[in-house]
């Protein structure tokens, strides 16, 4: 089915990767001023806005859980950030992409520090090529993190997956679409906790295994990643002012 | 406060009972419930399949027709899944739109056919870029207790495998079979503590840390997979499911095809 | 405007029926498990469930009554029931059927015994061929007795109307599509009362009268039919394990 | 507590005049209160009326326009009736989409009309399966004081009878009258213990136990029958009514023929 | 841009109007039986019913402010009220014409007066033809007088506009779809104040001034109608039965 | 009661300030934020802006596809704005379809754009009747401190005249600028009390009776305006904003157009 080669005869990818390579992360922490915690990650070409409000009075009340936080999150990509303008409001990728999100963060928060309240997660995904649910997952953590609610862990996600019969990490978008596999994983590095795991395609066990593994091995360089936003962002001092908006996409 | 109280409770009772290895209704671990199917129970789909899981109770209905090809893909058919969670199936469930659990649910079942290629959908486009088939499988959640993912996908399978093309009342044709190839079933493993055990009822369901879905065709690949709930799996409790699922799903398919089919 | 002979000579409808004839019934109680009663109605080939839940807490609570309780009916057609599909969620035709199906079993139900409450009834056509206004009211109606809220009586419902000229019984999918008139009606035949009354098309009164009369009778018959099923499902035990339910379709 | 209160008590008002055989308004049991009518006031419409029966005021407009049919009937026009209860017309009515009691009543006049065929639909038919003429009939209820069953349906009536295609707008011929044959006018009944009366004022509605429309042309062909709310008729009351209807739209036919038109 | 003349040589528009005539206006109050104020305004083709309920209770609740009584005003089209029909429900336009005009309202009634409470005020435009949104706020002014509300005076609203190079007042349908600017403005002639202003279209800042005070003192002319129907309303007498809504069509 | 108490405090202390001619981060009353733009920092937007103006973060995309014109205007392309305040963007927006505040920014930009005339839709035509360019604004708040209006305006300008026609992935020809004339820009004007500040902050804009933005193009022309909230202007007052805008936009622009395009 797969015409397009998208290893070539170097075993190099389409954008000159090695097949356990990464794209280029960049994250930042704390980079908006009304959200209680934010984060910016990009991710080869995806853009990605996490911002945190809470834990705050739970809306609608009927949600209110007496025994601990709810985390709601909603992810959203805007209307310009892929090829074919996507018509705003909820679709069902959507609504299933924050409810597993959700899931994934709900482990590492200590809700249960915060009865009856709501920790909300608004994930932007400004630009989309391939693995936003990754970026965006990886994203909340730190902005959970950057509002100062507390958490057993951060959580990491990254994907691996198969193309030309190769496994490979972090799909990027062509791989993404023509490739075999797509595996995208949840990670707490420190436990080796698994929180978000899908998995569509083709894969023998031994594959399925192997990509486990890249996406895991993977995880822990992001989870340094992550450390670092939030030092670098703590270094700049969290009562002071934030560091100026305008360089987060430059 | 109820609510919580309860689930402790009910919690504690599956606890005392997996820690001995038992099971609320004295299954294994490792055990599917009994299953009873029937297909093409409803003449005015094209293809139908109903799935009783224990109590759960489950309508696949497949309808099809004539309609024009998404503008990115003109060459192939259109596959649309739904699913709704009735009020009549479960206390719980009101009326309205589907909500995130339904969705996750159709989703699932939608990938688990279009991602194993079980439907080659460029055999069901008629003029390229004009005319293509559409099929809509729709899920009607009968009556609730526990692991719809497993009986919706089954009913889902079943269904498509049943599916007559009407191409005769879209003037395209001799009516045939809907050529569909595989059986990507799927197992799905719920945890609570560190207990894991397949094909849980709802009660086992309510008190769950963790669920994942595998899907395993019949060549042994895996085709598809789901975690869900906001609990963690360590890697080798993964790959001990995907053993699980494999093998569970081999006995199930040779079942479905000598019998149910 | 009818070129198709819906009734040949020899006095016999397209399936063979006599003009006062119905269609095969079959009626069964107790069929589902989470509903605390159900019932499940062959007719023709319509084939639809009934589910009912309460008394319970009114939902939302603004509608909730001090006097009696209320009762909520939603008719749904499942979206595959029909040669062409039905576009899942309410429509109007769905909205007005449940509306006439309540206000029908409301008159039986003893609603001022549950004060602030609500009877909820679901009734799903998981197939139709004309007719299943009449079958989804008369399995509600079983559904409710199954679920032990006391009513003064079972509400049968049945139509009559016209084809081809003279006055029929239970119209089949062709007379209905074709026929000159409809009459749907909801009966109580213990005492004579009317409380679902629909008719369109084009008859004289006498005619009307006619089939209204067939129509009271043929409830006479399918009130039998009602009662036998609660019968058999009391002889099964209402406390012991309800009938399979694979047993519903078959 | 106090809506059921005071429902008790203007029922108990009511009953008490009609077991003296009055009305609040002091018409007759079987009196219509007066009408006005006014045809075409809305310039922007293809056709319209409004209704004042009573303190009752609906407006009822048509619109058309030229759009593709029902794949199922592609030689057919299509009619579409819609009815909105706005907020302006009583203070029980809320902004929003049409509830329940809106859809019965825009159901009951859209299947007056097209069950007693007095449109032709196959006449709006202009190229088979891609043209047609759509009929949108919309009534809006102004001031709402009870029987709005009755007065939608005279208002689509008078609407549709003075309506003007407005063909050459769509470069599809000259303007001409829209065909429409008949009057299947509507009364209604409404029973509170064992009295029915005709066209009800909101009080009356407001106790009342049972409704029953029913429509009949200027043949004195029954065509259409609605019974409404949680009570019952018996088959005597029926009979009754029907009768009481046919004398009554006879009257309404002359009255609105001889001087509405 | 504009090629048809808007107009003539003799300096007259094509209704006849010169460029500072209104359309003819004609206004009632108390036309509505269940409303508790309403007023009918004509101008020109346009008709509009406003209906006032209230002070009364908020719905929903969560909007109630415990310092004032909230103004909420619904505009809305008639499906039938213009060339192409509408769809029923709300759209952007009547949305954002809503607000304004709610804003405009609330400047002079008295809202101090009734904390808790909501004055909602229902605009149906019946047939539209260009200036719609001045005739529905100045019809909403005289309803809520009519209400017996207090207000401290009553806004009137009318547009100016240019067509064809020259300031005319209240542009009538073509001026408004061809011509280069309009402006409508809400007014209070007492104390000159203006409550609603918006502008699209080209003006150099003296036309705007030249626009403005047209507007304005056509205002002056209306406000007197507005007047005039609340003194014909309470001639006729708020205690006696209302004027026959007969008449306000005709 | 804890909200209009503490608007109560804030609007003694910026009526305290501006008693003395001073606002709450230094300005004069006529003297705009610091502004920061960047454009097309999104590759997959036809062309984008971001604008930040002071704390107030703002993010318009322009996506553009080939569709079908509105059948009353058949030579002219299509323009549709959209504005939705995300929740990100502050604590009180919500989750949900825009509301009032919303869609008033959105057509309030739309009309600034359209009635202006910097796109000549009609040059957006490629089969008249049947194929033209759809124009799509979505404008995306970020941050919100104030002053929507301004920001989102310059954003959709500045995105508009940054964007590159598609033409090739449409299969109509070569790729090529949009072709945009003009720079119909904005000033906010916001008024408490007797004061009347421009580019109001979040804080400014809450305690605010009223708000005038005005529109000024390059040749001096005032091209839109629209006054909110339910506060009044005095006709003078009006007159001066028109001036303040007519001033600041002329500095503004300059500025825009020697860096930021």
């Amino acid at each position: 089915m797969v015409e397009e080669r998208l290893i070539g005869d170097d075993g190099l990818r389409e954008d000159g990767r090695k097949p356990d390579q990464l794209r280029p992360i960049k994250i930042e922490a704390g980079v908006l001023h009304n959200a209680d915690g934010s984060a910016y990650v990009e991710w080869g070409k995806n853009k990605v806005l996490a911002a945190v409000y809470g834990p705050r009075e739970v809306h609608p009340k009927f949600l209110q859980d007496s025994t601990k936080a709810i985390v709601q999150v909603t992810y959203n990509m805007a209307a310009f950030s892929v090829d074919d303008r996507i018509r705003p409001g909820p679709n069902r990728r959507a609504t299933e992409i924050s409810k597993i999100i959700g899931e994934a963060l709900e482990y590492v928060i200590l809700t249960h520090h915060f009865p009856r309240s709501s920790v909300d997660v608004y994930i932007e995904v400004l630009e989309a090529s391939a693995g936003t649910r990754c970026a965006g997952l990886t994203a909340a953590s730190v902005a959970v993190a950057d509002a100062g609610i507390p958490m057993t862990d951060l959580v990491v996600s990254c994907a691996a997956g198969k193309a030309d019969g190769q496994i490979i990490l972090d799909l990027g978008k062509s791989e993404d679409n023509l490739g075999e596999a797509d595996v995208p994983l949840g990670y707490i590095p420190r436990t080796g906790e698994i929180v978000l795991l899908q998995m569509d395609g083709h894969l023998t066990k031994a594959e399925f295994e192997k990509a486990m593994n890249m996406a895991m091995n993977a995880c822990k360089d992001i989870y340094e990643m992550q450390k670092d936003a939030l030092r670098r962002r703590y270094a700049v001092g969290a009562d002071e002012d934030k560091t100026p908006t305008q360089e987060v996409i430059e | 406060m109820s609510k919580p109280i309860i689930a402790e409770i009910q919690k504690e009772q599956i606890r005392r009972l997996a820690s001995e290895g038992k099971r609320m209704d004295g299954r294994g671990f490792e055990e599917l419930r009994n299953l009873e199917v029937e297909v093409n129970s409803i003449g005015a789909a094209e293809g139908s399949a109903r799935i009783i899981l224990g109590n759960t109770d489950v309508l696949v209905g497949v309808k099809m027709s004539v309609g024009t090809p998404f503008p990115d893909k003109p060459n192939d058919g259109v596959l649309m899944t739904g699913n709704e969670l009735k009020p009549m199936a479960h206390q719980d469930f009101s009326v309205g739109p589907p909500g995130p659990v339904s969705i996750e649910i159709a989703r699932v079942v939608d990938r688990g056919i279009r991602e194993s290629k079980m439907i080659d959908l460029s055999k069901l486009c008629i003029v390229p870029g004009e005319k293509v088939w559409m099929v809509f499988v729709d899920i009607q959640v009968i009556d609730y207790d526990g692991n719809l993912f497993d009986a919706a996908t089954l009913g889902a399978l079943l269904a498509l495998h049943n599916t007559t093309v009407p191409a005769r009342k879209f003037e395209v044709g001799e009516n045939h079979k809907l050529p569909v190839n595989g059986w990507p079933l799927t197992v799905t493993s719920s945890k609570m503590d560190d207990f894991i055990m397949v094909d849980p009822v709802l009660l086992e369901e309510q008190v769950a840390d963790a669920r994942l879905t595998v899907s395993v065709d019949e060549n042994d690949f895996i085709r598809a997979m789901q975690k869900g709930l906001s609990g963690a799996f360590t890697y080798e409790e993964v790959v001990k499911a995907v053993d699980v699922a494999a093998s569970l799903t081999k006995k199930l398919r040779q079942k479905i095809i000598s019998t149910g089919e």
